[in-house]
């Protein structure tokens, strides 16, 4: 990797380490206030536990060898032969994904907000990593999906798709909360996480390309079209629908677009960016409210969020991916003079991610269950997480 | 002497302390509360979810003040508190058998 | 007129408010508070050194009712305030010697 | 039985609590309140812009007590509360016709 | 653009972005508790809408074609014939204007807090937009304010003294509000903001060098210097006047020095920021204090200190500009063998910005007045904005 | 310097001076409702004063000549001569040091919390950059500890073992508190401040390479291996130890192998992070009860995480040190094939500087004391020193 790709990496990998507490005081500021420290802690911990898996075992087995259909193996085992050649970007490009790594399962507490015991979780993490997120990881960066011709530039089907509809088995095993929903504790740590994200998602999608360069510029743009357009579309949405236009629906809407770039980032240009995000800004606005028509208790709406926002931006790719505009060698949309192949490889991965996340997500969950145990007792819910896992409470005199 | 307790609303609270200062009354303690009454609460919307809040910020006051004048002191608050719409609040009067000034350990009017 | 104040669990708030509701009680002013009682307080842990809470959060509840419902009503919340666990909170009744509307100038039971 | 009301200086509240604890009162409800009185405010500065803040932090204790022990009560609290200083607060007694623990439903002396 | 200017263009506009946000935590912890959320939902707000416009038609109007003396064109209509060409530098450098073009509209939000109407500054934004910010960064950049020799490194003149005076003519309509100012309902959260902005501005200033050079390295250091020196000659001022050294002052005199070295940033060296800072800070101290005077109310000092802020830095530029020190072809300052030319021409340029930013914007906020109004119900205004307007309350349990 | 170089050091800059609002709020956070203000504006004051400070002079005394064994000179008195020559790579440094600067008293502040004069505080700053920082930094880069061939890749020794020991005088000086401590006022502005800290801190130590590189990339690594490690170290040790995670002793495992790792960010590799991580993690939850042992009252544990922390970091040097793995020139430790020599002179580093930082720091407080005086009144301290020394408070309605 050059110098100039290097510095573009470094950065981008910190921003994306910097998305993970953004994501906890989005979450956390949402929750409820003698919950929130159990928030931040969930958030927390997979930044500590994650990186460190990751180094050990995770990136090998995610991605070395890169040819692998189904799972890597142990040859970069604790970083073994990793060394500073190339400029060192094999180190930058590993720690880069192990951000990732660490971002997405804590994409999931959102879900498992108010109810979850913390111990379980601290199990739930790392058993997720390594037997969920890392084979779909592999499958769609070097292995079948990604070798069928999907496409997925930073993590739309592998992050997003992956955590929001694992976040949904996980409610399914789990329960609904004792206590009503209650509005979000703190807004204004709601939109500290969101200015958080929305600065560090430029280094996860944009960083993606893996070097400064003429789609890492058109990824970071389509990450800044994208967010604000779909933030437009969800305000706009429920100003006409509820009335009103909210600080929480700016931040949701946001993310959706966020989310829904992801995958499309680095493959589509122009006007396709506003148009994907308008799309899942009105999409997800809608989506956000399946869970009280299904009755699964997704506490902040990881599903309606993350699993809805990247299917629609994974699925869009088929329409808009436009692989002239960066003399790439991928597969054309429809509306780019591409023909179905594309649209068909981009359901298929996203089923099979979906698949395999839904059902693996569920076992883990059910074995926990019936170890551990995965709820809190009922006291610790009523009275607050906080004290009651964490022997803390978030704001004193 | 009387305790008079005073629930009103909180943007009359600068109102209703200048009132009372103009009539001598020389201490109030105050408390931020929440309130539930004909008023009724209103709706916060959430991601479209509604969240229906009954319970509306008010104000309370106490001041513990001398029998002759606690009735003046009725008038004043209800003078300075109301704005004619629903949810101005209420007075209410209770009798204090005792009262010390921590201070001084003054007892009765002395300690107001 | 009674003034009836109650101390009680936080979370127990919606269900009591809405049994006093039922109970016709129109008005209720509700306060975040802490108490110490026999419940004894809890501990928290920051780097490892204990800070011991005995103050825990608590909700009280203040409503000026008619003389004759002020039982029925200390019953109302007895009922659909305890958990019978330790902490439950109290009830208790005082006298109200005046209550006034300050939207119309009303009172007594006009006022309440 | 007695109701006992104090407001007192915050960052005396842990000693007012403790020698309360030795007087063997077995409950307190502690509210954050804010008090007017002699003692003035404060004047706080935003760029150059003076905010008289006249509405100075307390904290309000109240307690139902035994009529006997009513008054040693009251001592213990004006003993423990006081600095001598301006702005150490008030504490006032009224009468509690009924008193119940939500928890076992008892009445009176032991109910509390 | 060769990569390295890429990716320091990059992770510039992401820096900027980070601003807004940044902005609004600023101006919500100086706001009312129950007026907070509509202080951020504005600051947001042009942040959803501005890209939008901005890839429409804003920087087609601002920029294209470059030699235009008043207005551009349609030629870049929807980023039109933008490709990844220069790898990328055209899409990074409109991006990064974009982020210019959100900002400036929010600047003025600090103004009218705590009274005006959520829907009235909804349509304000995109008209001030078009009809104020795009002409007036035309004849800056490129055009004939540019043409004559005026200096605007990264927009003094175009962004700071356009969207303080225009502060001042929205406030005039407006008129005054109906409760007394209270002191900020958060200062931590002005200090969260504080610290978003300089860490922010880094990439406003030295990104705008669009390389990294040396003039880059240089601008970086006068705005770490400006706004050290600002915002302690404002602490010192206040102490020695005040009696007390208050966080809202360092808060302030940061964001004051880093306002007025702005347009300098590019053309000062040595000791020149330090000088610029000082003076910054001292005199925007005591400039916010002319509304009181003068019996406008601009709630948040918005023209205190961005328009008598940024109005010192690019005047200081007459004498401390020091072209020889860049190597390059601009006028010297009056202190560095220049004539007094510059100084005249930073003269007109400002005050051709203020007449223009101010009878317009003027003119912009009588007609809305005039059709949909401006200000917010009284009830709204007394029992707050954002439980009347938004639907929402910062702050539950 | 070369341009992606370039690019790399200002964002590093850009990110370390971000870094002291987020000590501000990790310290803040801790601190009580009523002298957070206070504490936050110790912390912004470092950054107001210093880089006018270090421009002045601080930067010439601390590294011109290079050569010079315990002081540099008057060469670059006020920048003089400094250019943009090298594309502005002597300019970047500068402002990147100036930003070390800044922060390294600053961490000061969490040791004397509630308790000091300000005015006092507003002296210390100043005499403690010229007496103890600036000295101890160039014998430690240049100078003759340096030249024994002792490492400090990012300031282990001359920032937080300096800073750290500093913060026991500071307080033996001061005395204890007046009122028993107090839990953390608000636990997520902790944590803000923590992601901040670890976001800043990766511009901390990858950027200390002063060149987009092999070694900045393994620096990078080393970041987010031993933040990470020490975290988790740390809550499981309290897990174990006292019975619950909590999100206060994540934040201070992170900050415990962040401080570890700085001095070695740039000289280990492979596991070598994790092991630094774990045992500073597990080292300083112990470490942070020593005060009440000692009965010395160092109110934010800088003692216990800066000082033992960057102590465990720096000796760790010794063993792990791996010059073939950077393919440098510097001696290795004892596990990688090297002598004792290395970790004598790690020795011998911290010795020197923690005797002249201690004795130092000891007789600038004792002069205040006994000049202008150190402790703030009494009522001050029991009443909040946010409204008796700055004339307000942290939050309002
Ligand atoms: N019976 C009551 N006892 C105690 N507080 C009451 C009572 N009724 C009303 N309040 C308080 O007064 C506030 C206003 O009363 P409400 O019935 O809403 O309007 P109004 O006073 O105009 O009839 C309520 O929010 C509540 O705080
Ligand atoms: N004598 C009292 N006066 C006022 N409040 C009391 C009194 N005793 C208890 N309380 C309040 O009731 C709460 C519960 O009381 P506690 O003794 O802990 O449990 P229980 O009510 O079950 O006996 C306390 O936290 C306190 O707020
Ligand atoms: N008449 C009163 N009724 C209720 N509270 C009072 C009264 N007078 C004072 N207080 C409370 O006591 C506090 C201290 O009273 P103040 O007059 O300031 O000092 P002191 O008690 O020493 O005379 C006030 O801030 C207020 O909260």
């Amino acid at each position: 990797m050059e110098p100039a790709g290097l510095a573009w990496v470094l950065i981008s990998s910190a921003l994306v380490l910097f998305m993970t507490p953004g994501l906890a005081f989005f979450y956390g500021g949402m929750d409820r206030r003698r919950n929130v420290l159990n928030m931040l802690m969930m958030n927390f911990y997979c930044v500590l536990a994650v990186p460190v898996l990751w180094m050990v075992l995770g990136y090998s087995l995610a991605q070395v060898p890169f040819g692998n259909d189904f799972i890597g193996g142990l040859d970069s085992f604790m970083l073994k032969d990793i060394t500073t050649a190339g400029d060192g970007g094999a180190l930058a490009t590993i720690a880069f994904l192990g951000m990732f790594a660490a971002i997405t399962p804590a994409l999931i507490s959102g879900a498992v907000a108010g109810r979850m015991k913390f111990a379980a979780w601290a199990v739930f993490v790392p058993l997720w990593l390594f037997i969920v997120y890392v084979p779909v990881f592999k499958w769609v960066y070097g292995g079948w999906l990604g070798q069928r011709g999907s496409l997925d530039f930073a993590g739309g089907t592998a992050i997003h798709v992956n955590a929001g509809i694992a976040a949904l088995a996980t409610v399914l095993v789990l329960g609904k909360r004792r206590v009503d929903p209650a509005p979000p504790h703190s807004v204004p740590l709601v939109m500290i996480g969101t200015g958080i994200l929305w600065f560090g998602w430029f280094g996860f999608n944009a960083g993606s390309a893996l070097n400064a360069n003429g789609q890492a510029a058109q990824a970071f743009m389509n990450t800044f079209l994208a967010g604000a357009a779909a933030g437009l579309a969800w305000v706009l949405t429920e100003w006409l629908r509820d009335g009103r236009p909210t600080n929480l629906g700016a931040a949701s809407g946001i993310v959706a677009g966020l989310v829904a770039i992801t995958p499309a980032a680095g493959y589509v240009s122009g006007v396709a960016p506003v148009v994907i995000g308008l799309i899942a800004g009105v999409v997800c606005c809608y989506a956000v409210r399946l869970k009280t028509r299904l009755g699964y208790d997704d506490a902040l709406d990881v599903v309606g969020v993350h699993f809805v926002g990247g299917l629609v931006g994974s699925l869009l790719i088929g329409f808009l991916a436009n692989p002239s505009f960066f003399e790439a060698e991928f597969r054309a949309g429809l509306f780019y003079g591409g023909d179905a192949k594309l649209l068909i490889e981009q359901a298929i991965a996203n089923g099979a991610a979906v698949v395999w996340s839904f059902i693996l997500t569920f076992v883990i969950m059910k074995v926990l269950d019936a170890t551990i145990g995965v709820r809190a007792e009922e006291q610790a819910e009523l009275t607050g997480l906080d004290l009651a896992l964490h022997a803390e409470t978030a704001y004193h005199d | 002497m009387k305790l008079i307790t005073a629930i009103i609303k909180p943007f009359k609270l600068d109102e209703v302390k200048d009132a009372l200062k103009a009539a001598n009354v020389t201490g109030i303690t105050v408390t931020e509360v929440r309130g539930f009454g004909r008023q009724g609460g209103h709706v916060e919307t959430y991601r479209g979810a509604e969240y229906k809040v009954d319970l509306i910020p008010k104000v309370r006051l106490e001041m513990v003040v001398d029998d002759v004048v606690a009735d003046r002191v009725v008038e004043t608050i209800v003078k300075s508190a109301g704005t004619g719409k629903i949810g101005d609040g209420k007075v209410w009067i209770t009798d204090v058998s005792r009262v010390v000034r921590i201070r001084t350990g003054e007892e009765g009017r002395d300690a107001i």
